[in-house]
């Protein structure tokens, strides 16, 4: 058998240019979407056994231990992320171990496209299709956010100061794209609240 | 635009990052009684709303977060928000009692049931 | 009798800088008792009224208004007047009032501008293509004068709009009915308030119904801000405000009221000569005589009191005639408002006959409510003079949400494969 | 009116007398400088004449000096980047400008519907209610399309517009709306507390009037201080300055849209890809309304002629442009204020009297004035102006309030006047979301009282004009809403020196000698040709109400919004009615303040981004493959792949009978997937659906029925039991969204205590269906790793595995009738699978197929598409899936409905299918049948087609149909009248058309 063919959702969209920030596609992220109940010890328990982590609790939180990242998405579901190569196996396990209590456990490392923003400016970037207040305290690193992200759900990632992911489902990638690209680009740039040069 | 808030999660946003639901404390007849259901009974659940002008009681869901139904108690004139509580609770006392119209009726036995226990 | 408007009443009295113009209404005091009242002064209202006095000779009515008459939905809508609908029960009504807005500018002697320019429902999915196929067959049956046409055929009658085919929501085609069109929506309350007038109804402003008094099951009169009033026969076409009215005679209603937006933009020369609806997209637009475009959408999803609605559904609805209409892009939005809309279960309205004698209620038109005022008026005037529903009313009964006969004209909202 | 040049030697602060710029007004090229606005350079020019009239097409020129601007409408550019309706007033100029006048023709001077003014008499306000009613049909083809032709102002611009706009989202502490001193005060006390603070005006500059109010500021001129605040609060980490941005709404919970012109006023920044306008939308938890006052102008015979300005317009023209209005001018007043605009004229070297309407003149600046040697007239109001294209000369008649009009009149010669009634605060934001006004009987104008949200007003927009008190309130008030507090600490202000001003005493009318009303055109409406009379016999006919009143003359309703008509209104209809003007009552304030572009508002979502495609991993692939695309819902689903010499209903022909004799390939991974898993599961299915999946084996499939609580159905699809307590259900592509959500809403709102959990997984699959007579033979060729036996994998059942090295899911379901598999694939690996199906089935004839050919497969089959056999009106047994509905059940979703009288009536329609007479016809989709035919209509119907195809099966049309009591007319014949005339004869049938045992997909 020959070998498997595997695409990412942007495989086939050039490296943008003409930008205000970077923008890229990440194509190497397992992803493992978790139901339970945080309220449901023995489930918590078990999978801090196998992720060698509490699930978070706090809404919009994350934690992560090595290459693995647990991102909070509701009251009893999480999103982990790990490598692509991971992701099978560590699926396998979590059902395992997680089988005798109330759960469900789903490999969706192919569901979602994921969007990278870095930069100065990358939340006035945003702002332009989100009305989360993106310039207050609540967005520090690791704060994870779903929002309505110009015409689609997208789930928001705060990675660094200025550095963003955007997850949206695969089948809208490119339109997200495509409205970043639309956003940024360098004669539209936005910079909110700080030095101005003085107006007329 | 109104900001909502999401009780379970603690969400705060636009009301497109939500989803309006209609009117709060909606009783399903088949659900206790499914032999035993008037075509009245049937009729009330499906179509017949309270409508106040004022306060109001409604269902949202946290569309973009954490995907959880709450309800709402607002105002229909001022689009004031006097309250968010829990899918299977009832609006906090006061709200009860401020209810006027169909809701004063509806909220009479709760408040009764309330004060006995 | 009044006198009566013409181009030579006008020039006799431009002669003396028309200062002996005579009132269009009278304002009458309330009298202790009428044989019916009419509560909610909106074209509805007036329609009825004035249908009550002139077909069935009723004298001794009032219509009573809590602000100025024709203040609420009927000064705020985008005067779509069109009877293109899928429903047999929706189609009788709606035909019969198009085909009475014909003649409306001359049996009131008022100029309601009724203007049948054509209204075209565009098809933009294939879906939608094959809903209104399906409405054009039956409307052809039922005997409307309404056609399937071309993107070419709808290039000829709209320049404007886009005919990019790859466009996101390409045009399909669009079912047209020619003789749909628009009215002055002030004119037509004014020239049935004129007309009712003229034949001896009360039109009572400022007067604000605030209750409906019952002894046993029957109707017995009503509290108003300027006191009570004695009657037998009440008809309530209050609109957004019908549930708390009707609860004040323990009939509990089902409407929700919430808010409906409009727009229009600066007025520029014609640009459009026709009304297009994109349902798709949830657009429609049309021009006015003084050249402004004027722009409708859909509803905001929560109950709404306050006349002022959200800013995102009017959004969306600009959005889309922006990429419907390219050229509007560098036009300008002069002025927004909301009105209150009455919702039902089935987004049909209501015309009926309730559990309390002599009581009447005439609602639940929702976001279409001026294409049917006229025809609207003429059969809940004929329901409440003989106490029994009007043939064409009779399927917008209350009676039918307990049935399950509900006439759902969303049905093309279905979703498909 | 002679076209010498209007610029004064000396003064204008705004412009730069080194930097000319070249520009064009209707065609004539013309000189300017940097600095200037359209209306000053056109009038530096000696032009005064600007446009004409809405009704009476009467000449025109400016008489504001902002976003008030009635009168000077311009159109500017040409082509796709023409924008009518501007306001010469807020032009910018720039080099290459092009300018035009609107509503005139053939010219701006001589313009043939100024008859209108001729006839004017015989059209007053509401006229066209009164007249143009006979004959009937002439409104539509004679009367309209003439009046429409004369309506309307500028011209729309031609094809799709080349610029960009966006929107952005801000959230703010505090969003300070005008940046004159008030607000500037505002912002500085706000952001000294620390606040994210936004202040936003409509002008380039910031400052306000700050530049034409006099007095001083810690000793200093106003513009200084202005010019420090300025830059310190540009510097300031915290503050977001946003100059020529208008705040234009203000909606629930202090939501506001702000509408930036950010590139109109230079090309160059077009040219680099600036967006040209962009719209703020602000949520701020506090509002501090800076807006300001807008003059009012004063109704007088002939006050529309071009030269005749408020007077704080003709003052900045004077001091900003270093433009004079004219040569000798009037002074026309009823308060202090518009005396500085004397003093400037005067000492600008124009010859300047005043006319004051007041009895007593007495202020410091009328001091000021009577000591520079001008001529003040108290007691007098301009009574007539002379002239037509611009200003001759005025009548000035004696006048006191509440006395009868006094005829004796002097006349005057002049070429413009400057008037000044006095100031309204500009309310309309205060207003737009429910804030409470109140009448002051000082400023003979409303103010604001109180408001619902937090919204404060300071300075001239709260009814404030003095300088220190402004400053004093402004600053307070920026301090407390920023610390959310009630008071505020001490706050150091400037020291504030400035002239006393005395009372203004009201004055919205001043009515020509003589019989007033008889001819004499007092304009309250400047642009919608509204006068005073107009108003006076709206009162008279009963239109009593002001909203009456604004909708029978159209007054306040024009591009202005009443800016300067509204409350002059009010007055007059106070004096003719003897009423005051709080019981006149106000008309609606709507938003937005100014007009702003459609463009502003769509933003970028336009043209691929105006709502969003979603693409199957396989979409590129169909694209190369030429296939044409269906939309379903949001997706593009490949419809057919028409290749070289053929068409569509070749293609579709071609791909159907591939699927019949051979093997064909269907992309299905829009299709919707859910999983559904926990220990009440099964019986949650039980309640959703109509039919029974408590008792579904694992590893089998079972097709379910879903309805709404009406009892119509919503959905269908094939769920799965992936185990004991997890199913995997699909839903239609169109439903998967909906469905999920709608399982989620019953398990957390009704069914609580069920322990179910609900992830919808549509994404993460590519999905295709194999099917055909050798479709077994492809998934041998690939290689499969579980066992393919009709035996081992029968029809209905379920496997997981490996398939061509792929992981896949594997569900032996059938929608064409034929032996079918539908493979599931992780997404990324999609595309692959797909590929490596296509090599394996090669040899075996594989062929893609879209969905045209799945809905033909599906009708020949009899099986329904929701949506195409049900309407949202259709029952299970309409359709004919009675054995579907449990009657095991106590509940589920929808089941009580089906009781209601109507669901269970007579006479419901039921799915039939049809042969017509004529195999070769295919009945049109939708088209009635009818109980009898006749010559004409109205013909009572009696159903209609679902669905209609041609078969190449079956070589002959099919058709499914909603037939009145449809199954039990079997054999009836019934006729389809269509349109031209046509009937076709169609038989009632059993809809399922082929293969009626269902053998060829059990094998």
């Amino acid at each position: 058998m020959s070998e498997l063919y595997v695409e990412s959702p942007l495989a086939h969209r050039e490296a943008p240019q003409g930008l205000s920030i970077e923008l890229r596609e990440i194509t190497d992220r397992g992803m493992i979407d978790v139901r339970g109940s945080a309220s449901d010890k023995k489930f918590m328990a078990a999978a801090k056994k196998v992720l060698g982590i509490d699930l978070p609790k706090a809404s919009r939180t994350s934690v992560s231990w090595g290459d693995v990242k647990a991102l909070w998405l509701s009251i009893d579901q999480w999103l982990i992320l790990c490598s692509r190569a991971k992701a099978v196996e560590l699926a396998a396990t979590l059902k395992t171990e997680l089988g005798g209590t109330h759960s469900l456990i789903v490999d969706v490392s192919d569901m979602r496209a994921v969007l990278r923003l870095e930069g100065e400016g990358v939340r006035e970037v945003l702002l332009k299709g989100s009305s989360l207040d993106l310039l207050s305290d609540d967005y520090t690193p690791g704060t994870v956010r779903r929002m309505r992200y110009a015409e689609i759900a997208a789930l928001l990632h705060v990675v660094e100061d200025t550095v963003f992911d955007v997850y949206v489902f695969r089948s809208y990638a490119d339109y997200a794209w495509d409205f970043i690209l639309a956003t940024a680009r360098a004669p539209a740039k936005v910079t909110l609240f700080g030095a101005q040069s003085t107006p007329i | 635009m109104l900001v909502v808030h999401c009780p379970v999660c603690g969400a705060e946003g636009d009301e497109t990052d939500f989803h309006g639901g209609g009117q709060a404390h909606v009783r399903r007849p088949a659900t206790h009684d499914p032999v035993n259901v008037s075509d009245e009974a049937q009729r009330d659940y499906l179509f017949i709303r309270h409508n106040p002008k004022g306060l109001h009681f409604e269902r949202w869901r946290c569309d973009r977060g954490c995907g959880k139904w709450f309800h709402a108690a607002r105002d229909t004139v001022t689009m004031e928000f006097k309250a968010f509580y829990g899918i299977t609770e009832l609006p906090p006392r006061e709200l009860m009692e401020q209810a006027t119209g169909e809701w004063a009726t509806y909220f009479k036995d709760k408040l009764k049931a309330e004060a006995k226990s | 009798m009044k006198s009566r408007y013409s181009i030579f009443s006008l020039a006799r009295n431009a002669m003396n800088y028309h200062k002996d113009w005579e009132r269009a209404w009278r304002s009458p005091a309330p009298k202790a008792e009428y044989d019916a009242v009419i509560v909610g002064a909106g074209g509805h209202g007036l329609a009825t009224a004035y249908y009550l006095a002139k077909n069935h000779k009723m004298a001794n009515i009032a219509i009573l208004e809590k602000g100025w008459l024709g203040g609420g939905n009927t000064g705020r809508n985008t005067t779509i007047i069109r009877s293109n609908y899928l429903q047999d029960a929706s189609i009788a009504i709606y035909e019969l009032a198009r085909s009475l807005y014909e003649g409306r500018s001359q049996e009131l002697n008022y100029n309601v501008m009724f203007s049948p320019r054509g209204v075209l429902m565009l098809c933009q999915t294939e879906h939608e293509l094959r809903a209104f196929k399906r409405t054009a067959h039956a409307n052809r049956l039922a005997g409307l004068d309404c056609r399937m046409i071309s993107p070419a055929e709808v290039k000829e009658i709209v320049p404007i709009i886009n005919d990019d085919p790859n466009c996101r929501y390409p045009i399909l085609g669009a079912y047209y009915q020619p003789r749909g069109g628009t009215a002055r929506h002030d004119a037509v309350a004014w020239g049935y308030a004129r007309g009712a007038d003229a034949l001896g109804v009360d039109i009572i402003q400022n007067c604000e119904v605030t209750g409906i008094t019952r002894e046993g099951g029957k109707v017995v009169g009503l509290e108003t801000s300027r006191g009570l009033i004695k009657t037998k026969k009440v008809g309530v076409v209050t609109a957004g405000n019908v549930s708390t009215l009707m609860q004040t005679a323990g009939v509990r209603m089902p409407i929700e009221s919430l808010c409906l937006q409009a727009l229009v933009s600066e007025p520029i020369k014609p640009v459009i000569d026709c009304v297009v609806m994109a349902n798709t997209v949830h657009g429609y637009i049309s021009q006015s005589d003084k050249g402004e475009l004027v722009i409708g959408g859909g509803t905001d999803p929560y109950n709404n009191y306050s006349q002022r609605g959200s800013f995102p559904s009017l959004e969306h609805t600009v959005t889309a005639l922006v990429e419907t209409f390219p050229i509007i892009s560098r036009l300008r939005m002069l002025r927004m408002w909301g009105g209150i809309v009455d919702m039902t279960g089935d987004r049909s309205p209501i015309i009926s006959k309730t559990d309390v004698e002599g009581l009447y209620v005439n609602c639940g038109w929702g976001t279409g409510g001026f294409k049917a005022i006229p025809g609207s008026g003429c059969v809940f005037a004929d329901t409440i003079a003989h106490d029994r529903p009007h043939p064409i009313a009779e399927p917008f009964g209350l009676s039918r949400f307990a049935e399950g006969r509900l006439i759902d004209e969303s049905v093309a909202a279905a979703v498909a494969h | 009116m002679s076209n010498k040049p209007y610029r004064l030697a000396q003064g204008g602060s705004r412009i730069d007398r080194t930097k000319k710029v070249h520009f064009s007004f209707d065609g004539k090229q013309l000189n300017g400088f940097a600095g200037d606005t359209l209306a000053s350079a056109v009038m530096a020019n000696g032009t005064k004449l600007f446009g004409r009239s809405f009704k009476y097409h009467r000449p025109r020129g400016v008489v504001g000096l902002g976003s008030e601007e009635m009168n000077a409408l311009i159109g500017v550019g040409d082509g796709s980047r023409h924008e009518p309706n501007l306001r010469a007033t807020q032009i910018e100029l720039f080099d290459g400008l092009q300018a035009v006048s609107q509503n005139r023709w053939p010219s701006l001077a001589f313009d043939v519907g100024s008859l209108n003014s001729k006839v004017s008499r015989f059209i007053p306000g509401g006229f066209y209610y009164k007249t143009f009613m006979w004959p009937q049909r002439f409104w539509k083809h004679v009367y309209e399309p003439l009046i429409r032709k004369a309506a309307g102002l500028g011209h729309a611009p031609e094809g799709r517009d080349p610029d960009a706009y966006e929107n952005i989202h801000v959230h703010c502490d505090v969003l300070v709306v005008g940046g004159g001193v008030a607000g500037l005060a505002a912002a500085e006390s706000a952001a000294a507390t620390g606040a994210r603070v936004i202040l936003a005006d409509e002008n380039p500059q910031f400052g306000g009037l700050a530049d034409i109010a006099g007095g001083s500021l810690d000793g200093k001129p106003q513009t200084a201080w202005v010019a420090e605040k300025v830059s310190s609060l540009a510097a300031a980490e915290n503050v977001h300055l946003l100059p020529r941005t208008t705040v234009v709404g203000h909606w629930h919970h202090n939501y506001l849209m702000l509408f930036e012109r950010a590139a109109d006023h230079d090309p160059a920044l077009l040219r680099e890809g600036a967006p040209r306008h962009r719209l703020w939308k602000v949520r701020a938890k506090q509002v501090i309304l800076a807006s300001g006052a807008i003059e009012r102008p004063i109704a007088f015979a002939n006050n529309d002629r071009p030269g005749i300005m408020l007077a704080s317009a003709a003052r900045a023209m004077v001091e900003r442009y270093g433009v004079s209005p004219g040569v000798e001018g009037i002074v026309f007043t009823n308060n202090d204020d518009a005396y500085q605009t004397a003093l400037v004229l005067k000492a600008a070297g124009i010859g300047v009297r005043v006319v004051d309407s007041r009895g007593r003149a007495e202020g410091a600046l009328v001091e000021k004035a009577r000591a520079a040697g001008i001529e003040v007239a108290v007691s007098s109001v301009v009574s007539a102006v002379e002239g037509n294209l611009g200003v001759t000369a005025v009548r000035v008649a004696a006048y006191r309030k509440g006395q009868g009009r006094v005829i004796t009149e002097r006349k005057i010669s002049c070429d413009f006047i400057a008037m000044s009634g006095g100031f309204n605060p500009a309310l309309h934001l205060w207003c737009h979301n429910g804030g409470k006004i109140k009448f002051d009987d000082g400023l003979q104008s409303f103010r604001p009282d109180r408001h619902q949200d937090p919204v404060t007003a300071v300075g001239a927009a709260n009814g404030t004009f003095a300088l220190a008190d402004i400053i004093a309130e402004a600053s307070t008030a920026g301090e407390m809403v920023a610390k959310r507090k009630t008071k505020a600490a001490k706050v150091k202000l400037p020291k504030a020196e400035q002239d006393v001003q005395k009372p203004l005493e009201a004055l919205w009318f001043a009515p020509a000698t003589g019989k007033y009303n008889e001819g004499n055109k007092h304009f309250i409406d400047f642009q919608n040709d509204v006068t005073v009379a107009d108003l006076e016999l709206a009162q008279r006919e009963g239109y009593e109400s002001v909203e009456h009143t604004k909708r029978y003359t159209t007054f306040g309703m024009a591009t202005d919004q009443g800016k300067t008509s509204n409350l002059n209104g009010l007055g007059v209809l106070s004096d003719a009615t003897g009423k005051s003007i709080p019981e006149i009552g106000v008309t609606t304030f709507r938003p937005p303040y100014t007009p702003f572009s459609f463009g502003s508002i769509a933003g970028v979502l336009t043209k691929n981004l105006f709502l969003p495609i979603r693409r199957t991993p396989i979409y590129q692939w169909h694209a190369d493959k030429g296939a044409t695309f269906e939309p379903v819902g949001q997706w593009r689903r490949a419809y057919t792949y028409t290749g070289p010499g053929e068409d569509k209903h070749g293609s579709i022909n071609r791909e159907i009978l591939a699927v019949r004799h051979k093997v064909g390939l269907l992309d299905a991974s829009t299709l919707g997937k859910i999983e559904i898993k926990g220990p009440d599961a099964a019986e949650f299915l039980d309640r959703v659906y109509t039919n029974m999946f408590s008792t579904l084996k694992v590893g089998k499939c079972r097709y379910g029925l879903m309805m709404n609580e009406l009892g119509f159905l919503t959905d269908d699809g094939v769920t799965v039991r992936l185990g004991e307590d997890h199913f995997l259900m699909h839903t239609t592509s169109g439903g998967a969204d909906r469905i999920a959500a709608w399982l989620e809403e019953w398990l957390q709102t009704e069914w609580t205590h069920y322990k179910v959990f609900v992830t919808p997984v549509t994404e993460q699959w590519a999905q295709f269906a194999i099917a055909g007579p050798r479709a077994r033979n492809v998934l041998a060729k690939l290689g499969a790793d579980f066992d393919l036996s009709h035996d081992g994998f029968p029809h209905m059942s379920f496997k997981e595995g490996k398939l061509g090295g792929y992981p896949v899911r594997v569900y032996r379901i059938s929608f064409s009738g034929e032996q079918s598999y539908e493979v599931a694939t992780p997404a990324s690996m999609g595309r692959g699978l797909w590929n490596a199906i296509l090599d394996a089935g090669k040899e075996l004839g594989i062929e893609p197929y879209g969905t045209e050919a799945l809905h033909v497969l599906r009708a020949e089959k009899g099986f329904i598409v929701i949506g195409d056999e049900t309407d949202g009106t259709t029952t299970p047994i309409d359709v004919g899936l009675d054995g579907l509905v449990s009657k095991k059940k106590a509940d589920f979703i929808g089941k009580r409905s089906l009781e209601q009288s109507y669901l269970k009536g007579p006479d419901r329609k039921q799915l039939v299918g049809l042969l017509t007479e004529e195999p070769t016809d295919v009945l049109p989709d939708g088209a009635y049948a009818v109980k009898q035919v006749k010559d004409k209509p109205p013909m009572e119907m009696i159903g209609q087609v679902t669905s209609s195809y041609h078969s190449p099966t079956l070589e002959r049309s099919i058709a499914m149909a909603l037939i009145q009591n449809g199954r039990a007319r079997m054999g009836e014949t019934l006729s389809f009248p269509i349109e031209g005339g046509k009937v076709i004869r169609a038989k009632i049938v059993d809809p399922v058309f082929y293969d009626k045992e269902g053998a060829r997909q059990n094998v």
